[in-house]
């Protein structure tokens, strides 16, 4: 039991993934839903990292990182979003939320 | 530095730094006036080249963009192009004037678009690979989408939607038309296109040019817009504000018509000529339809845009003549449209701006409080209706003189639209200037500010200029629209061994084509 | 010990997303999504990846997930309210996730057949030295247009969550 | 070079200055700009005309093209040759004289500046009409003439029937500018161009057409174009509306010049004419019937400038009747007196309008002799002028026309006989009106100032002596020679219809007052057909107008684009929403929605990509 199959990490990340769509489908929590995407990427760069030790490069390492970032990044700009739509209506409620222009 | 580049780079920074700068309205007023200036003094330098090159492209700049599939940056400016590209430098300072007050609220944004469109009407004009022509072509639109969509009257969200489809809806058929044609030349470049088809390298079956110009042409037909597809422009024009309707009429138009004759005709010369007689039947329909309806429209930009559809059918008319008389009418029509009509839209506007209403019956005798208003409306009826010595009627007799170089049955029906529209141009002039002042018009109008003055003081002068002087403009007019009708021409010798085009017309006189 | 570790790990990982996904109030899913985050670090590490593993927690586990929190706490999320589903979602949902779950694992099984193994060890280039020679030269560009996207995602952000002015 | 583009230009120059700055000067320096610019044009012309001599061939100047594509090149190019050289001298001549008139009698109106603007930008486009060597630069002037027409008619802006009178006259204008212009397409496709020199070379090249064909079909549109302008069948119905006008604009551009434009281009074109028989028939015809039929209006009409006006288009006819029969140097010359006479009318009149304060109704009239007797003297100048008493002018220009009909088909002739009667009836019988019998009206009468009676007096002159003005002989070697023809017989019958005319007048109007109103009743029904100038502007609107304006307004705003096209477009959005129903449901704003598509399109992808060995 000394190594483990490549695709085992795969099937995790796929499943990992089905988690995250599972929660975007069927919450209806704008955070949770939020969150739910993170964790979809979370599974994208853990596939990410198992090519990279496949393919014995550093770039998808990179791209993992690269991935973070944007992470970072939407989840400023996504949180302020909410924030805002918070602001305008009362509730959370991701199906309320179906016009642009309120 | 290329200044094509500049003038299409310009605006495109230009919206950027009137939307990002911080700062009350004025400042983004003050900000896209100097910048739309910049690129008008700037569209003037490209004058001199384009004399200078005759038939051939200037101002060339041929950058590879995405590697795979092949899209280029190509740009050139040609006797065909440098007049319409000037026309939409000089109306968007305009624009921007006429706005000064007019617009109110969310003004910075208002004129980070208006900028944007100029990129996207400048380089429509000027863009020579067909996937970037329709990148800007596409640019171009959703400016104008929120043009009507936010800054419209009571029925824009209406309007602006009705406009969108209409013009989606043709695009989208021109954007296959491009894919196919790439699929099938492995270019998107119009000059080699031309080449590949001149060559022979391009062989496509009667069938597939038929389909292919009918998808152009129905894309660009929309947006002239040809009878029976005009419906989409009153509704646009009432609703748009006013800098909106003056972009709209006098560039965006021009974008269909500058489309037949770029590519339309050289592209798919057989099935150009092969449909010419129908397509100049919807185009006289249109001139006499357009007139007729203009002539009991109740509101005044209804009625103007009505006029618009007439005009148009003038261009197109000219266009699918295939003479050298029709198509340098039609090419200087376009610029006549867009200065008479620009300056149409532009009074309404002010009158507008003093009224609050559209309506001809809100307004009567404003001849009285506002002379110089009234002076400049009618001049501008006047060059609309086609009086000599004012800038139309060169242009309508350029387009109708070619007609009759093939069939002098298009001239008598289309010549009655120039009756028709002195009826309804007078008659609006009739009822809104002269008579009685009510009591509300004297109230609210006054006759023209400074800065409306230098809104529509350019146009005046140049209705007259382009009346009178107009071999400032034709020989680079002439040289281009020559140089398409001999692209069409090769063709048609090229494709001799395929079925020949039927005669388009008994009697057709031997110097015509 | 390799598989060991990967099961103990993977197992916390689902179990963690799972919670995110069933949790019925959004703090507890946040802290299940740190669960995940913190199991994926350890993975991260048994793939060679020491930088990442590392970033993983710091970044993600630590700054990203305390905003989220922060956020939570902000607005006060509470349980979130009964409501009916779209019907796409009633209709397609499930028996798509099903699907797609299954599908990538067929696919992942039939790819990845021959089975290559992962060893604890055998990738030694995921260090901070050779990541970050990488990021400044063959990805520089691209690295510096992040610093400009985290740049616009910041005034975005001030700009959106600001108190209106006008 | 003798700068012949001064002569338009000069007035075009004062149209600018009185344009744009007359609001802020004062009177005597617009009276100076106005006036002073169409005196150095009249000047200039005298100049030129004296530096060029006898004129034997066309004096041509050339200055740049104006339109340049293909086969055509337009360039602008004046030219003087007899005929231009004698309408210069009318339109600078009478134009000056009726400008100085205008000081008196516009002096009391608002809008002084705007008037004197519109008479020289009148004056310029004229000009440029007559002096252009090419269809299509006489065409600017053509339409412009009709544009200061329009101006000029509407001055009174504020009035709703000057207003629609002005439309009137622009819009029937553009329909007889319309077979203008399509004569002209024709010319360049057929004769290869529209320089007069070039026209006339290719159409003498072709055979003389007796039977229709292409020189008779653009004869025909050019005439079109001339009935328009100069009022005739069918298109005259616009002259009597344009007498809203102020009254020194009748008599310039009504009455002297503009009208008469339609009978100098067909003079001008005389070598094209010369090749259209059938064409030029149709200009005599339509020339005596709209002369008939104007003069039996006119002695009807009450308003002095109606009568006046039927009259001009009266006369008009008779000039048509001229050119139509090949007596074009007689048809200009009766232009020429026509415009003294007629001018000398419309002031007249306009002095005796001024003197009663705007009164135009003869009924309101009477007696006035004694109270304005200048006026009243010019008037009956005019009159014995008009009416064709010798020595006075109209009787040598009518002459020549009615022996030239005469010689050409006798009916012509008599009906011409008929018509020279019915014209002394009408113009004496309004003078009689207003000059003898008792003052009916209230306002205390004033006879007008030195400015208005010195042209008067001028005109009064030239319509008694300007038939000895050798217009003909001069014109003559232009045109195509028709023979002498001089029967004294005939020049006696129509002198004694003229005589007749007078004096049933006199005895009508004058001798047994009140006869000519039971006469009337009598009448009935003819009489008030004719009264109602045949019903014509009724039958136009009730035939044209209506049916085009509501017919666009019902069937093709209403039905057709809001129904038919509005309806088509809507009805594929909505057969494409019908079919697109699961499409559009998608579409519901539902972010998870989005996501369960999105979810089942990777499935898909994924599927397909998988059959396609995609995945191997």
């Amino acid at each position: 039991m000394d190594s483990v199959p490549l695709s085992w990490y795969l099937i995790l990340s796929a499943v990992l993934f089905a988690l995250g769509v599972a929660g975007f489908l069927f919450r209806r929590n704008l955070i949770t839903i939020f969150m739910s995407i993170e964790l979809m990427l979370n599974a994208v760069n853990l596939s990410f990292i198992a090519f990279a030790y496949k393919l014995n490069q550093v770039d998808g390492q990179i791209f993992a990182f690269f991935v973070m970032v944007v992470a970072a990044a939407e989840a400023a700009v996504g949180l302020a979003i909410i924030l805002t739509v918070f602001k305008s209506r009362p509730s959370l409620a991701v199906d309320e939320v179906n016009t642009l222009k309120y | 530095m290329n200044p094509v580049n500049w003038i299409l780079a310009l605006p495109a920074a230009g919206f950027l730094a009137v939307l990002l700068w911080p700062g009350r309205a004025e400042t983004a007023r003050a900000l896209a006036l100097a910048v739309s200036l910049v690129v008008f003094v700037l569209s003037l330098g490209l004058i001199p080249g384009v004399w200078g090159a005759g038939a051939s492209w200037s101002h060339v700049t041929d950058l590879p963009w995405i590697e795979s599939p092949a899209i280029r940056y190509h740009v050139a400016v040609d006797g065909l192009s440098l007049w319409l590209v000037l026309l939409t430098t000089l109306l968007t300072p305009i624009c921007v004037l006429i706005s000064w007050r007019y617009i109110d609220r969310r003004v910075k944004e208002f004129y980070a678009l208006l900028l944007l469109l100029e990129t996207g009407l400048v380089g429509v004009f000027v863009a020579l690979d067909l996937f970037l022509f329709y990148v800007f072509w596409e640019v171009s639109l959703v400016p104008m989408y929120f043009l009507i969509g936010v800054w419209g009257h009571e029925r824009r969200i209406y309007a602006a939607v009705k406009f969108f489809l209409f013009t989606m809806a043709g695009s989208v058929l021109m954007l296959g038309g491009i894919i196919y044609l790439y699929n099938r030349s492995g270019t998107f470049d119009y000059s080699i296109l031309l080449e590949q088809i001149n060559s022979g390298a391009l062989m496509l079956t009667p069938l597939e040019q038929r389909l292919l110009f009918l998808a152009f042409f129905i894309s660009f037909a929309i947006k002239v817009p040809l009878f029976p597809l005009h419906t989409w422009l009153p509704d646009a024009h009432v609703e748009a504000p006013s800098a909106g309707s003056v972009m709209l009429a006098s560039v965006m138009l021009k974008m269909g018509t500058y489309g037949l004759v770029r590519y339309s005709l050289p592209l798919f010369p057989n099935a150009a000529r092969q449909s010419a007689d129908w397509i100049v039947t919807l185009a006289i329909i249109g001139i006499i339809y357009g007139a007729l309806v203009s002539m009991v429209q109740p509101n005044m930009k209804k009625l103007v845009a009505y006029s618009s559809v007439s005009h148009l059918g003038f261009v197109v008319l000219g266009i699918f003549t295939f003479t050298q008389l029709g198509l340098d009418g039609a090419v200087y029509q376009m610029l006549n449209h867009g200065v008479s009509t620009g300056a149409l839209f532009i009074l309404v506007g002010y009158l507008y701006e003093r009224r609050h209403s559209l309506e001809t019956a809100a307004y009567g005798g404003i001849a009285t409080p506002a002379p110089w208003l009234a002076t400049v409306f009618l001049i501008t009826s006047l060059a609309s209706v086609g009086l000599p010595m004012l800038n139309n009627f060169v242009g309508e007799f350029l387009v109708l003189q070619g007609a009759a170089q093939v069939n002098f049955r298009w001239t008598v029906l289309a010549a009655t639209g120039v009756v028709l529209s002195a009826c309804y141009m007078l008659w609006l002039y009739q009822k809104a200037f002269l008579g009685a002042t009510p009591e509300p018009v004297r109230e609210h109008v006054y006759d023209l500010r400074p800065r409306e003055w230098a809104g529509i003081l350019p146009l005046i002068v140049l209705m007259v200029w382009m009346g009178t002087l107009t071999r400032t403009f034709f020989p680079p007019i002439s040289a281009a629209s020559a140089q398409i009708l001999e692209q069409t021409k090769v063709n048609a010798e090229f494709l001799v061994s395929r079925p020949a085009a039927p005669p388009l017309v008994a009697g057709v006189m031997p110097d015509a084509r | 010990m390799d598989a060991v570790l990967f099961l103990v790990f993977a197992a916390i990982a689902v179990a963690c997303g799972i919670s995110v996904v069933v949790q019925r109030h959004p703090i507890t899913s946040a802290i299940s999504l740190i669960g995940v985050m913190g199991a994926l670090a350890v993975l991260y590490l048994l793939l060679g990846a020491e930088f990442l593993a590392a970033v993983q927690v710091v970044v993600y586990a630590g700054a990203i997930m305390v905003l989220f929190i922060f956020v939570i706490m902000l607005l006060n999320a509470g349980v979130e309210p009964p409501g009916g589903r779209s019907w796409p979602v009633r209709l397609l949902g499930l028996p798509m996730l099903v699907i797609l779950v299954g599908l990538l694992s067929f696919v992942i099984r039939r790819v990845f057949a021959g089975g290559e193994e992962v060893r604890f060890g055998a990738f030694t280039k995921g260090g901070p030295r050779e990541i970050g020679r990488l990021l400044f030269t063959d990805y520089l560009l691209p690295f510096e247009v992040t610093s400009v996207l985290i740049l616009v995602a910041i005034l975005g952000a001030v700009v959106l969550a600001r108190k209106e002015i006008d | 070079m003798q700068h012949l583009w001064l002569i338009p230009a000069l007035p075009l120059a004062g149209f600018l200055v009185n344009g744009i700055f007359g609001r802020r000067v004062s009177k005597g320096v617009i009276n100076l700009v106005a006036i002073g610019s169409v005196a150095l044009s009249f000047v200039w012309v005298l100049k030129t005309l004296a530096a060029l001599g006898p004129l034997e061939t066309p004096h041509v100047e050339r200055y740049f093209t104006w339109i340049e594509s293909g086969i055509l090149s337009v360039p602008v190019e004046f030219a003087v040759d007899r005929l231009t050289a004698v309408m210069l001298l009318v339109v600078t001549g009478v134009g000056l004289l009726i400008h100085i008139y205008s000081i008196g009698y516009m002096g009391h109106e608002g809008g002084y500046h705007r008037f004197f603007a519109f008479m020289n930008l009148f004056m310029f486009f004229m000009l440029t009409l007559v002096l252009a060597n090419n269809y299509l630069l006489m065409f600017v002037g053509w339409e412009g003439v009709g544009l200061s027409s329009y101006l000029l008619i509407g001055f009174y802006f504020l009035r709703k029937s000057a207003t629609t009178a002005a439309n009137k006259a622009f819009i029937v204008n553009r329909i007889g500018d319309f077979g203008f212009s399509l004569a002209m397409f024709l010319m360049v496709v057929r004769l290869g161009g529209l320089d007069f020199p070039r026209v006339f070379s290719a159409a003498q090249a072709m055979p003389r057409e007796t039977d229709p064909g292409l020189l008779t079909l653009i004869a025909l549109l050019l005439f079109v174009g001339a009935t328009g302008k100069s009022a005739q069948i069918p298109l005259y119905v616009w002259l009597p509306d344009a007498m809203e006008g102020p009254t020194p604009v009748s008599a310039l551009i009504h009455a002297a010049t503009m009208v008469t434009a339609g009978v100098y281009m067909i003079a001008r074109s005389a070598p094209l004419y010369q090749q259209a028989p059938i064409a030029m028939d149709v200009v005599a015809v339509v020339g005596l019937a709209t002369a008939f039929v104007a003069a039996t209006i006119g002695l009807t009409q009450f308003d002095i400038k109606k009568v006046f006006a039927y009259s001009t288009v009266s006369q008009l006819g008779y000039m048509m009747l001229a050119v139509g029969v090949g007596a074009y140097a007689g048809g200009i010359f009766h232009l020429v007196t026509h415009a003294f006479f007629k001018a000398l009318l419309f002031l007249g009149a306009g002095s005796v309008i001024h003197a009663l304060a705007g009164e135009q109704d003869l009924r309101k009239m009477g007696g006035l002799r004694r109270k304005i007797p200048v006026t009243f003297a010019t008037l009956v100048c005019a009159g014995v002028a008009i009416a064709g008493i010798p020595p006075f002018s109209g009787f040598f220009s009518k002459d020549e026309i009615l022996l030239a009909a005469h010689h050409h088909a006798p009916w012509l002739y008599w009906v011409g006989v008929l018509t020279a009667a019915m014209t002394a009836f009408y113009v004496f019988r309004a003078i009689f009106l207003a000059f003898f019998g008792d003052y009916q009206g209230e306002h205390h009468p004033h006879e007008s100032p030195p400015s208005m009676l010195g042209p008067l007096v001028v005109l009064a002159a030239f319509s008694l002596a300007g038939g000895f003005l050798p217009v003909s002989r001069f014109l003559e070697p232009l045109f195509p020679a028709g023979e002498a023809h001089h029967d004294p017989a005939l020049v006696v019958v129509s002198v004694i219809a003229g005589l007749l005319g007078l004096g049933l007048a006199w005895y009508l109007y004058v001798a047994r007052r009140g006869l000519a109103d039971r006469i009337a009743a009598r009448l009935g029904a003819l009489y008030q057909v004719v009264y109602n100038k045949y019903f014509v502007d009724e039958l136009y609107n009730a035939a044209i107008v209506q049916p085009v304006v509501k017919g666009s307004e019902a069937l093709l705003w209403r039905r057709m684009d809001a129904g038919v096209i509005d309806g088509a477009v809507n009805g594929i959005a909505s057969r494409a929403r019908a079919i697109g129903a699961v499409l559009r449901l998608m579409q519901s704003g539902n972010i998870r929605s989005y996501a369960a598509w999105v979810l089942m399109g990777s499935v898909v992808a994924l599927i397909a990509l998988g059959f396609s060995g995609g995945a191997r």
